[in-house]
């Protein structure tokens, strides 16, 4: 029983992950409308710019910041260099320059930083025992800091001018134009929250695994998943779609085989899509 | 217009088509033997792959400098494997056709080897490879009787973790693998010796890689509550699967091979989670002067110790070994009657010999044994060797040598 | 030398058929396809297996391709109503699920220790009689696969396919269901994958799970796109430029010392990637694209 | 009857956006609907056709209740659409765009198309000649071989009704066909939809035009913010007051 709660702890762990990359996603899709393959790659910059930011500043928490900071502002270059441009052209044209895109931050981390691992330098301690239960201080940390992250990013949608804009363009487009909000405004807030927020998920992935050039684009599915499962373009979903594919993942385990692990998110995203395309919280609009 | 602007398309791309074009190759040349290093610069062998080409073109040119072996100097080409079977084997074509080499050195992963090998096998040369996959010393993959492994295959490596798993006097051992052939190679052969000893396996895992937590898969190990568990990994697998490990708290042992608990696993966790991990390793042939030689040409070109890439130590012997076969063969002898003299030189019988020079001259008097860099170097039927293995225990985040196992 | 030309020109004509498929399916139809190389795969466990338990070539190389169009069929079942993005992360789930099966499923598929010993096509023949055969043979099954896209081209089906790409509602408008006319185009592209994987199985005589990863798709993706999206010439000019790109950056070395070798793999992932870039936003029609059309 | 529409109701939220509305019409009829902006009548029309899903409501066609079949079923069936932006095959020229409309053809199966080559050119010449009609017929004979992308607006709207037309639609639904037409234009088409309805198809048009609307109907609904606020007689409805209300937007009183 110890070792089932144990199990969904962790599962939520990495539930909040993919979920945070999973919003990533769906904030893009829901204000750009286009699927952002480039959002596992930001975050695997995010996690360099908070290595490379904790070697100097001596903190890892200033270092995190910095990861941050280079994730949105990697992620506003990239909108003005790729994204704008093909604004007005199909989803299709979004979708594979980010694709390029992401291969491309790929190929510069891999020239910069080189392919070994790097790890964030955190006290690796032993469990605190919580009814029986293992816990992991650095867990508890992790998790205060994905859920700030989520009632910032909340704060900023519903509660400012601009997210209440960018709620407004990603309701209705066209109304939103008609009614003579700008767009420009809109849609860098909107590319800075989303990097920032791949660089948070990407910089917690670093710190419970290892920072690789790899290590980003390898969960892009499972986001890609979560943000499908939560209703794409509906930012709770997405997390909940995360939290449920992480449980899913380490529970469902044992019974199917460890190495159909990385399959469970796909059988997820299959299914949903077959019985109910429009995602737990979602709108049919647009899905067929 | 438009048709005009399309056949300037068509024309350069079919320009840089031909810019493509290798080079013709030099007309046969009777002083000299070809020979391809066949490396992953690029993709997962690339932390191994410079240094194994390097290691090939330092002894070639040692070999050259002692006046060459049979009457011919070695010339090396090189190619990137890019640690892609795809790639691979247009890289083996073009070393076979375009530069008509006469062996191939050097291919690491199994999947490389055994997809370079029918091209190898059909061209009639030797290839010589650093991969564990049993299929690599049998027919089909072998059928001639052309490859040469000078690693320990998988299933010697989980001898090993057999031997040294009873020498610590453990009872319960599990395993966890990653999910490829070395991975499960390692463990499925802990798994024969140990069983084929009256032993019990109490739980085993495989496991893909590129995961946010390995929390379900260890789970399901430690439930069996082992003493020892034996893994079948990498360096990145590692390191995550330790530390949430040692965040559960559990306080069994661990038999690690050694290209995953290397210092770099002890500078990413630390000293107290590394503490006590057995890490195996087929031994370079450390302390032999041929070692030395190796470990003096690897430090002048890395900058690094010999010890950190077994696998170049492993190109550095092939070189040698090809070049005292070709002396053994005498001048002009063709690549088959090269091949039919790798047993000799390097077998158990004769001088011992740790240089090129040395066998060279000790040629002249008999038959040699070269007592290689990465191991003594004597070659089965299958053309594999049997390295000996070492059991480093990490203490203080240091990992030191314990002892030497033989199987 | 002859040698090593032929063999590019084998893994050309087997890119060519990967390429051929995906066009149709995306160039002509608008279906955005990103797992191709599951079908890939497919084709050549099939044909592998098959023939290394005794089967002749000529029949595991056919069920090769038809085992990939029976797998197509349930991914269009599920996902080929979605919309075009929906269908593109599904189809990429779908490679990535083939990919794990071929790699759990060791009973069947010997898992991670891959299939060696694959026969060759024609038994019996000379290494270089073999290569100029396969060669010969590739290049048969393209020119068919050319002819057959240019009839389909010029048929009433593709000028459906076209309608599609153009505006799907419309199409619906006039009483004709899309999604028919998409999974035949799938069900065809996994065809020609299929044959494509059997072929390689053949030709590389070893395969094993790793040899299946997606990027395999995004290079043909580079390839369509770079040649000319929509144009039967472009996917030819496409493969050319890949093929000339991935070998030629063997012989970079040789025009630019200073390039570490150790950074090619990162230079060629960053170029592909700029490439695709680059041509979705400066040049879309690709360089065989003519502007009037698309 | 042809078409009847009873109680179509759709909402987004707690938006009606087309709330309760019945229209009835007889085969060979012409009925025009119009409103103002934002009134529902192109819902209304993606109701009908399919191309959405009501809330409640029911459209019978030709004595079939159509349930919840899908525009394509309600095509093939006989009620055809256009679109109020000209959704033209853009790539394909005029004639490629008429000769994907026509139904029922061997060669979209593929297996036909490589199987059976010759039946499918034999239909495919019948195809040709049914075209070459409607194109004389419409007077696009000057543009046939244009990509339709690069036609004028109006002619996109002669277009739309001609791949209507080929598809053997019994009712055709236009939604705003006069929409920046020229005046000329407007005639012509007004004439040619009179010609068709002779020929026995029905037409329901959705326009801002009154003027050339008010000449070619029977009869006319009037829509405002979801709801039939009039029907009738378009020179009685022209001349109700609450339609007058609506549509200069209650500054006449």
């Amino acid at each position: 029983m110890t070792g089932f709660a144990e199990l969904l702890f962790s599962g939520l762990m990495s539930g909040l992950i993919i979920g945070l990359a999973g919003l990533a996603v769906t904030l893009v899709f829901g204000i750009a409308r286009f699927s952002n393959a480039a959002t596992g790659d930001t975050m695997t910059l995010g996690a360099y710019g908070a290595l490379v930011g904790s070697a100097f500043t001596g903190s890892v928490i200033l270092g995190s910041l910095i990861g941050l900071a280079a994730g949105a502002l990697a992620s506003v270059v990239s909108y003005l260099l790729v994204f704008r441009p093909l604004q007005g052209r199909s989803p299709i044209s979004s979708l594979l320059a980010s694709i390029g895109l992401a291969f491309f931050i790929r190929a510069i981390i891999g020239l910069v930083f080189g392919h070994d691992q790097n790890v964030f330098q955190l006290d690796i301690v032993r469990p605190i025992k919580f009814a029986g239960i293992r816990i992991q201080p650095n867990d508890l940390k992790f998790a205060a800091v994905a859920i700030s992250t989520l009632a910032v990013v909340f704060i900023i949608l519903h509660l400012t001018p601009i997210g209440r804009r960018m709620r407004a363009v990603a309701d209705n487009p066209l109304l939103a134009k008609v009614s003579g909000i700008s767009p420009r405004p809109v849609m860098l807030a909107l590319w800075s929250i989303a990097g920032a927020v791949s660089a948070i998920a990407g910089i917690i992935l670093g710190m419970k695994t290892v920072v690789s050039p790899e290590s980003g684009w390898e969960m892009l599915l499972p986001a890609f998943a979560a943000a499908v499962l939560g209703g794409i373009g509906h930012p709770i979903g997405a997390i909940v779609g995360g939290l449920l594919i992480g449980v899913a993942q380490e529970l469902a385990t044992p019974f199917v085989g460890f190495t159909y692990k990385i399959a469970v998110s796909f059988i997820v995203l299959l299914l949903v899509l077959l019985i109910r395309p429009k995602g737990l919280f979602g709108r049919s609009e647009g899905v067929r | 217009m438009k048709f005009n602007r399309r056949q300037t398309l068509a024309g350069l791309t079919a320009l840089l088509g031909t810019a493509a074009m290798p080079r013709l190759s030099f007309a046969q040349d009777a002083g000299v033997l070809r020979i391809g290093a066949l490396n992953p610069i690029t993709g997962a062998g690339a932390p191994y792959g410079s240094g194994m080409q390097k290691m090939i073109l330092q002894a070639a040119k040692l070999v050259n400098d002692a006046g060459g072996a049979g009457g011919r100097t070695l010339e090396v080409f090189a190619e990137d494997t890019q640690t892609q079977p795809q790639a691979a084997v247009l890289a083996a074509k073009k070393l076979i056709e375009v530069n008509k080499v006469n062996a191939i050195l050097g291919t690491w992963s199994s999947g490389i080897s055994l997809a370079v090998m029918p091209l190898t096998n059909e061209a009639g040369i030797p290839l010589f490879n650093t991969s564990g996959a049993p299929a690599l010393s049998v027919a089909p993959a072998n059928e001639k009787h052309l490859g040469y492994r000078f690693q320990a295959t998988n299933d010697r490596f989980g001898r090993a973790f057999a031997k040294i798993a009873e020498k610590e006097g453990f009872k319960r051992p599990a395993t966890m693998a990653f999910n490829n052939a070395s991975g499960i190679g390692n463990t499925e052969g802990f798994r024969k010796a140990w069983e084929a000893n009256g032993g019990e396996v109490v739980a085993s895992v495989v496991y893909e890689p590129s995961q946010p937590s390995y929390r379900a898969e260890l789970q399901k190990v430690l439930d069996a509550k082992p003493d020892v568990i034996i893994m079948g990994s990498y360096l990145a697998d590692t390191t995550v699967i330790l530390r949430e490990w040692y965040q559960t708290g559990e306080e069994n042992k661990w038999i690690i091979p050694a290209w995953a608990a290397n210092p770099k696993l002890a500078e990413a966790l630390g000293p107290d989670v590394v503490e006590g991990i057995i890490a195996v390793d087929s031994i370079s042939n450390e302390g032999s002067p041929a070692f030395a030689a190796y470990d003096a040409a690897y430090q002048e070109a890395l900058g690094q110790p010999g010890l950190s890439n077994v696998y170049a130590a492993m190109t550095w012997d092939m070189v040698i070994v090809l070049a005292l076969a070709m002396e053994a063969a005498g001048p002009g002898a063709d690549i088959a009657a090269i091949t039919a003299k790798l047993h000799e030189v390097a077998g158990p019988d004769g001088t011992k010999v740790s240089t090129f020079a040395e066998g060279k001259e000790a040629l002249k008097s008999g038959p040699i044994n070269y007592e290689g860099a990465s191991s003594v170097l004597d070659f089965d039927e299958f053309g594999d060797v049997t390295p000996d293995f070492s059991a480093s225990v990490f203490t203080g985040g240091e990992a030191k040598r314990n002892y030497i196992v033989k199987i | 030398m002859e040698a090593y030309l032929i063999a590019i020109g084998i893994f050309a004509g087997i890119y060519l058929l990967l390429a051929l498929g995906l066009n149709l399916q995306f160039g002509m139809t608008g279906l955005i396809n990103f797992g191709h190389v599951g079908f890939f795969c497919i084709g050549a466990y099939t044909s592998a297996l098959l023939a290394t338990n005794g089967v002749p070539v000529a029949l595991s190389l056919a069920a090769g391709g038809f085992a990939a169009m029976l797998a197509a069929w349930p991914l269009g079942v599920v996902s080929i109503r979605l919309r075009e993005d929906y269908f593109a992360i599904a189809s990429l789930g779908f490679s990535e699920i083939v990919r794990l099966v071929v790699t759990s499923e060791g009973w069947l598929t010997k898992g991670v220790q891959g299939i060696p010993g694959i026969p060759r096509i024609f038994p019996g023949v000379s290494s270089q009689m073999q290569s100029m055969l396969m060669f010969g043979l590739v290049m048969v099954l393209c020119l068919l696969a050319i002819l057959a896209m240019r009839r389909i081209v010029k048929s009433p089906f593709g000028r459906m396919i076209e309608a599609i790409r153009d505006n799907e509602e419309a199409v619906r408008s006039l009483g004709k269901e899309p999604a028919g006319f998409k999974m035949q185009v799938l069900l065809l592209g996994s065809l020609l994958a299929g044959v494509a994987g059997g072929l390689y199985a053949h030709y590389i005589g070893y395969i094993s799970p790793d040899q299946f990863i997606p990027f395999i798709t995004f290079q043909i993706w580079m390839a369509i796109i770079m040649g000319g999206v929509g144009r039967i010439s472009g996917t030819v000019a496409g493969v050319i430029i890949l093929m000339t790109f991935l070998e030629g950056s063997r012989f970079l070395r040789d025009v630019a010392p200073f390039i570490p070798e150790v950074a090619m793999a990162s230079i060629r992932l960053g170029v592909i990637g700029l490439a695709l870039m680059l041509f979705t936003i400066y040049r879309p029609q690709g360089l065989m694209g003519d502007y009037t059309k698309r | 009857m042809t078409l009847e529409i009873k109680n179509m109701t759709k909402a987004y939220g707690g938006l009606r956006v087309v709330d309760d509305v019945s229209i009835t019409m007889e085969d060979n009829d012409i009925i025009g609907v119009i409103g103002p902006n934002g009134a529902g009548k192109s819902t209304l029309f993606s109701l009908v056709t399919g191309f959405l899903d009501g809330n409640s409501g029911s459209v019978t066609f030709q004595g079939k209740e159509l349930g919840a079949a899908s525009a394509t079923v309600r095509a093939q069936a006989g009620l055809v659409r256009t679109f109020q932006v000209p959704r033209e095959f853009s790539h394909m020229t005029v004639r490629e765009n008429l000769m994907a409309a026509v139904p029922d053809q061997l060669g979209e199966n593929l297996l036909n198309t490589f199987f059976r080559p010759g039946q499918v050119a034999r239909q495919e010449v019948e195809s040709a000649a049914k075209v070459e009609e409607t194109i004389a017929f419409l007077k696009l004979s000057a543009v046939a071989d244009v990509p339709s992308g690069s036609l004028s607006g109006g002619q996109k709207k002669l277009l739309e009704l001609g791949r209507a037309l080929m598809t053997g639609a019994k009712l055709i639904m236009l939604d705003e066909p006069f929409a920046g037409v020229n005046p000329v234009l407007i005639g012509e088409l007004s004439e040619k939809i009179r010609e068709l309805n002779a020929r026995g198809i029905g037409f329901l048009i959705i326009e801002h035009d009154l003027g050339a609307l008010s000449k070619l109907v029977h009869k006319m609904y009037v829509m405002d913010r979801g709801r039939l606020i009039s029907s009738g007689d378009p020179a009685a409805v022209l001349s109700d007051p609450v339609v007058r209300e609506a549509y200069i937007g209650g500054g006449v009183t």
